[in-house]
């Protein structure tokens, strides 16, 4: 982990913030997987292990306030950006307890509150949501950011593109976050994509654009945190390309060795951006590997008890296929 | 709803009509933007004192820009998807966004923002996201006399496509008919939490005038009207085929025969009820609609007629649509194209021998 | 079609049996190519060893980039609009593209090429152009038992949506239902020389096995099948729903009620005769389909029959959908969403008291 | 106009053919303009006078085997690939005699014979084509080379992103070619275009990116040229964009004036790339100007003749409604 300019103006509860939301996303993800394959019939599920970094880094650089669009691989973006674990668990038994009281699932779990636009899981439409965010908060004039997190994969889709324009002509208060894990589903990044870094589009936008070590929350967030202030000051959006690894296949069913080599897995897990803050903080004796340790054990405790809050949650109501399909009753 | 004396009362067009909804709910509530290619012309150009050189496909935004600003009257890029999907972002987080997809015929460059993105967010987020949205589409196939040559606009800019909007449950669609209807329609789809696609018709824009009264008032969604009543048979029109409708009544009233008329006015959701009440007074019903037959809005009526008011049928339930074939360009060909007044008085006649 | 004796006929699934018609057509014509996201998977990565990681959304197209190489089995970006598109210029110059849209719930990522391009491009040229192309859908629901919690694919996964391209005209539109059929249904599509969509059932697969002989063999579009002779009524289905309508009548046998069911396989251009002649039999029909159910393809084929077989008709007209509302997650709600025997056999009660 | 590397391989004859198209196109659209103010109802058309170079330059690089495609502003490219005039005009009048029979209209004029992937009016559409075009020249390995025209406008739609990301991965022999004009209906490219030159975002795909001056003919070809051989020789795509000015409104009912000063327009006038290959290959005595008049005064007669045979063909006849819906009837 390299020095990052400003990161010495991290207080040392904000790294205690982001060791605890990356611990908090991979006991949530890791809880998950357990229970999927003990037989939780939760649906398709794409963890997002390994890429805590990610959603961390930029969460941390956001307010309350601000807004995040995210994807089909979406946890941890909800619980970086706050959401309670135990609605999610409980949305992904299908129980009305849920964030989405059961009808959205895992590839749309929203809490509107805490500004996210919503998990969704159709390829590259979420950035286009953020954009409109933006729009919002500049003729609101409401000074809120949003974040749009999007896959190496969704980066070919033509609505990021005309996302990208729209925010640049317009000068919008957009962070473009591109996931960058090397695949999409099964299809590796480099035979997708015709250019390196993805940031090096951002010129075709004229805007800032910057690729970073994803594994990195410091990194993570130091560009973020950039591109945050440059939005709200009004001076346009901004491309963050962090490059990242997902650990797991692209859903609960896949075989990633079927396209990638276990070498390369054991080289991303040696970046493992959790131990990586655990080793550069204590190390630096910003925080004792006992702190550390006791918010992992808390986090455990969180997942037990978001996992019972899930079981012991009721079945939304049959009547519940009918409601809320038009916004105001006709 | 209009109160009668009360009201100043001129004469508009549809456009006219769309326009002052749209400029009366922006003075009312400043949540309420307008999005779209054109929809105000010459961006960026004030400083050569050009601003609204077009005023969108109808012109029904024209000089807002000079009243409310390039802050809340936006053009844009053509990227129907992107635009449309910041009108979904925007309406999310405080907006009241108004977008114009220029003509039906590109909801193919949007139709996942509107069919997974605008429809279903309301549902997905167990309630918790409103969407205040209204889309304005453009459509309609050039009717009336056939010229001896020439053409009109041709296979990709003539559709009329409503009912693959109407299929997604959670879009509200409507398609008024009439400058009043189009006024008070139009109100209600700015005032409505939900996505409301507001259909256009490209040949009623300019040629449809009438009385519209000043104030703001609104027209229900979800509300067929009775516009003629009659007793011999039903005659269902949407948009432009309510005045085609109409037409036939006039024409079937000399030979004696009595059509009441139906203008559908919201296809989703459906207002069953009072399509269902006429048939039963009547005990034959003719569906009139510009689209394409394969499951389109009129066979979705006939069924819905066929299944619910069966007993009451004295007759087949008749449709009458577009030929099941691309819009020709020739303007011989595509004379051909749109239900006619005579094409409704065939399908009548098969009933009532 | 098939001579009986001569081949030689295995168990396949309905996965394996597509898989088996491209792979014969590809050997037959090299001008067939497929193209897809992670309709192979791992491209690129030969060097490693890595080919056919995937083999798209059912696994249809496994093993043909092993045997036809990456020239002719092309994993394609996530851009529908894009790939759609360059199967469409394809199309028209030479080749016979086989394109995989993952989910018919992408559908709105690439409608344009669909309904303005592919459907209109022959019409509009004046028949210079030929489009020799087929785009393949997984589309459907989960249906079958409700599990006490969890969920399926939700919302913006499971959609079925058909009716928004049979509406078009200038598309086929088949939907298999069978292994046999799904292969001769396939192979027609590759060898017609117009657009083609194949609408593939999520939950059909790996389910539906069935005997399948070896050798090539079409069945044709544009044509419905009776999958059961009846006297008392028609149970008229639409993909898995055939499989639904069968269990139904199976039932309804016990009751001493013979029903007849119609497997209805292309949806345009319908083959309006087969249902109509069977109605016109048994004076009674009910239609079942997955989709919502406004401008459905239900309502369409019922607004036919209460048209041309009114006469015949003793009952009312009867459609079963899904209800009017995006799919749920959870799986006690959408346990409630598929159409299931049980709701076909209320259907039926309600017709025959 | 400036000297180009390799023009002075430009045979007499090639320079006399491009005379002669641009010359061609320019009467058609002038001819048309007069037929349509004058009451001919030849439903919308957009002009594309001023533009011609553009067309000619780009067919002049290219072979017969090779396609184009093209946009709703389409006559122009239509006859620099070679289009007969008098089948053109018989598709405007709506006669059977049509490129199209009749079926089409300006927006979707046609000879799949030459080529012509077709007119296109769904901006950016056309641009997907070409690339489909490209991958059937690879994989029937077929040498073909397919260019793509599309607007300032379109550079916008996410369409023209993918198709351009496609044809860079896959290395096809494709010419993306931008014609910058200025404007999209109204809306000035400043306004809509978040970068100065379009041709820049090729960098985005990974291919060679060339602004040039598009009512230059020469400097058209040569840039087209450059990339035709590139395609050809296995070496994927390029964007060729080409700075021009349409004379006239958007379609034949727009006032320009509205979004744009006659000063704007004077000067793109100045700047005629019919009378500056003119000015050049007389002054530098390659063609006289009798030759030049003698080929204006051919084209005149030819549109004379197109317009005869426009309106002498026959209508189309009613079951040509029906027909040509399935290319294979069931
Ligand atoms: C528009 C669209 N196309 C295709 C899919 C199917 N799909 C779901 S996730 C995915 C891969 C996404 O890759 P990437 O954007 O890199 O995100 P990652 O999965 O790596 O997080 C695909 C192809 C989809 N859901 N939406
Ligand atoms: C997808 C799509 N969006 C919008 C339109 C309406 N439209 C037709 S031409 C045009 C402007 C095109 O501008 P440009 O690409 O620069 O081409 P130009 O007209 O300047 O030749 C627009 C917005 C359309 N036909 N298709
Ligand atoms: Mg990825
Ligand atoms: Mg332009």
């Amino acid at each position: 982990m390299i020095d990052r300019p400003g990161q010495e103006a991290i207080p040392r509860e904000g790294l205690l913030w982001m060791y605890e939301r990356m611990s908090l996303i991979r006991e949530f993800e890791e809880r998950l997987k357990w229970l999927v394959e003990t037989g939780v019939p939760a649906g398709p599920v794409h963890y997002c292990t390994g890429q805590e970094a990610v959603a961390v880094g930029v969460c941390a650089a956001l307010e309350a306030g601000d807004w995040i669009a995210s994807t089909h691989r979406g946890h941890g973006h909800c619980i970086a950006k706050g959401a309670d674990v135990r609605r999610m668990m409980a949305e992904l038994y299908g129980k009305s307890s849920g964030t989405n009281r059961g009808k959205g699932g895992s590839m749309h779990i929203t809490d509107a509150s805490l500004g996210m636009l919503g998990v969704n899981p159709i390829v590259g439409m979420g950035v286009t949501h953020a954009v409109g965010a933006g729009l919002s908060s500049k003729v609101r004039q409401s000074k809120q950011v949003a974040a749009a997190f999007f896959g190496d994969g969704a980066s070919s889709q033509g609505a990021v593109h005309e996302a990208m324009n729209l925010a640049a002509i317009w000068k919008l208060p957009v962070v473009f976050v591109c996931e960058n894990n090397g695949y999409a589903d099964a299809t590796p990044v480099e035979y997708a994509v015709a250019v390196n870094n993805i940031a090096d589009r951002a010129a075709a936008y004229n805007m800032p654009g910057l690729s970073v070590d994803g594994q990195d929350v410091l990194a993570v967030w130091s560009a973020a945190d950039a591109a945050v202030r440059h939005a709200r000051a009004g001076e346009g959006p901004s491309l963050v390309e962090c490059k990242t690894y997902r650990y797991y296949g692209h859903h609960q069913g896949d075989d990633p060795h079927r396209y990638r080599t276990v070498e390369e897995e054991n080289a991303a897990r040696e970046r493992d951006c959790i131990q990586r803050l655990r080793r550069w903080a204590t190390t630096k004796k910003l925080i004792s590997a006992d702190e550390l340790d006791a918010i992992e054990t808390k986090n455990r405790a969180l997942l037990d008890d978001a996992v019972r809050f899930a079981e012991q949650s009721p079945l939304p109501d049959p009547s519940e296929l009918l409601t809320d399909v038009y916004v105001a009753e006709p | 709803m209009s109160t009668g004396a009360r009201l100043a009362i001129r004469e508009l067009t549809f456009s006219q009509a769309l326009n002052e909804a749209i400029r009366l709910e922006m003075r009312r509530d400043p949540a309420v933007i307008v999005m779209g290619e054109d929809i105000a012309g010459a961006a960026g150009r004030a400083h050569l004192g050009m601003v609204d050189a077009w005023g969108g496909a109808l012109r029904a935004t024209r000089g807002l820009i000079t009243e409310f600003g390039p802050q809340r009257v936006l053009d844009t890029p053509i990227s129907e998807m992107g635009f449309v999907g910041a009108a979904v972002g925007a309406a999310m987080t405080g907006l009241r966004p108004i977008v114009e997809v220029m003509f039906v015929d590109l909801v193919g460059c949007c139709y996942d923002q509107l069919m997974n993105q605008a429809a279903k967010m309301h549902y997905m987020t167990g309630g918790q996201v409103r969407m205040p949205l209204v889309v304005r589409m453009a459509y309609g196939t050039r009717g009336g006399k056939p010229q001896t040559y020439g053409g009109g606009a041709g296979a990709q800019h003539s559709q009329t496509l409503y009912s693959v909007l109407a299929h997604i449950p959670g879009l509200k669609v409507v398609v008024p008919s009439t400058a009043y209807n189009a006024k008070g329609l139009m109100i209600s789809a700015i005032r409505d939490d939900g996505p409301v696609i507001v259909m256009e018709h490209k040949f009623l824009g300019a040629a449809a005038k009438g009385n519209v009264p000043e104030e703001p008032y609104t027209v229900p969604i979800g509300h067929s009207e009775i516009v003629r009543r009659g007793s011999d048979l039903t005659l269902c029109g949407i948009g432009r085929m309510s005045h085609v409708c109409l037409e036939a009544a006039q024409e079937l009233e000399a030979s004696g025969i009595s059509a009441e008329v139906v203008d559908v006015l919201t296809l989703a959701p459906l207002d069953e009820n009072t399509i269902l009440e006429s048939v039963r007074r009547t005990h034959r019903i003719v569906v009139v609609d510009e689209d394409t037959p394969t499951a389109s809005m009129a066979r979705d009526i006939a069924a819905r007629v066929a299944e619910q008011a069966f007993d009451w049928l004295d007759a087949p339930v008749k449709t009458v649509n577009a030929p099941e074939t691309p819009v020709p360009f020739a303007a011989v060909l595509e004379a051909q194209y749109v239900p006619t007044a005579e094409r409704v008085l065939d399908a009548v006649h098969e009933l009532i021998g």
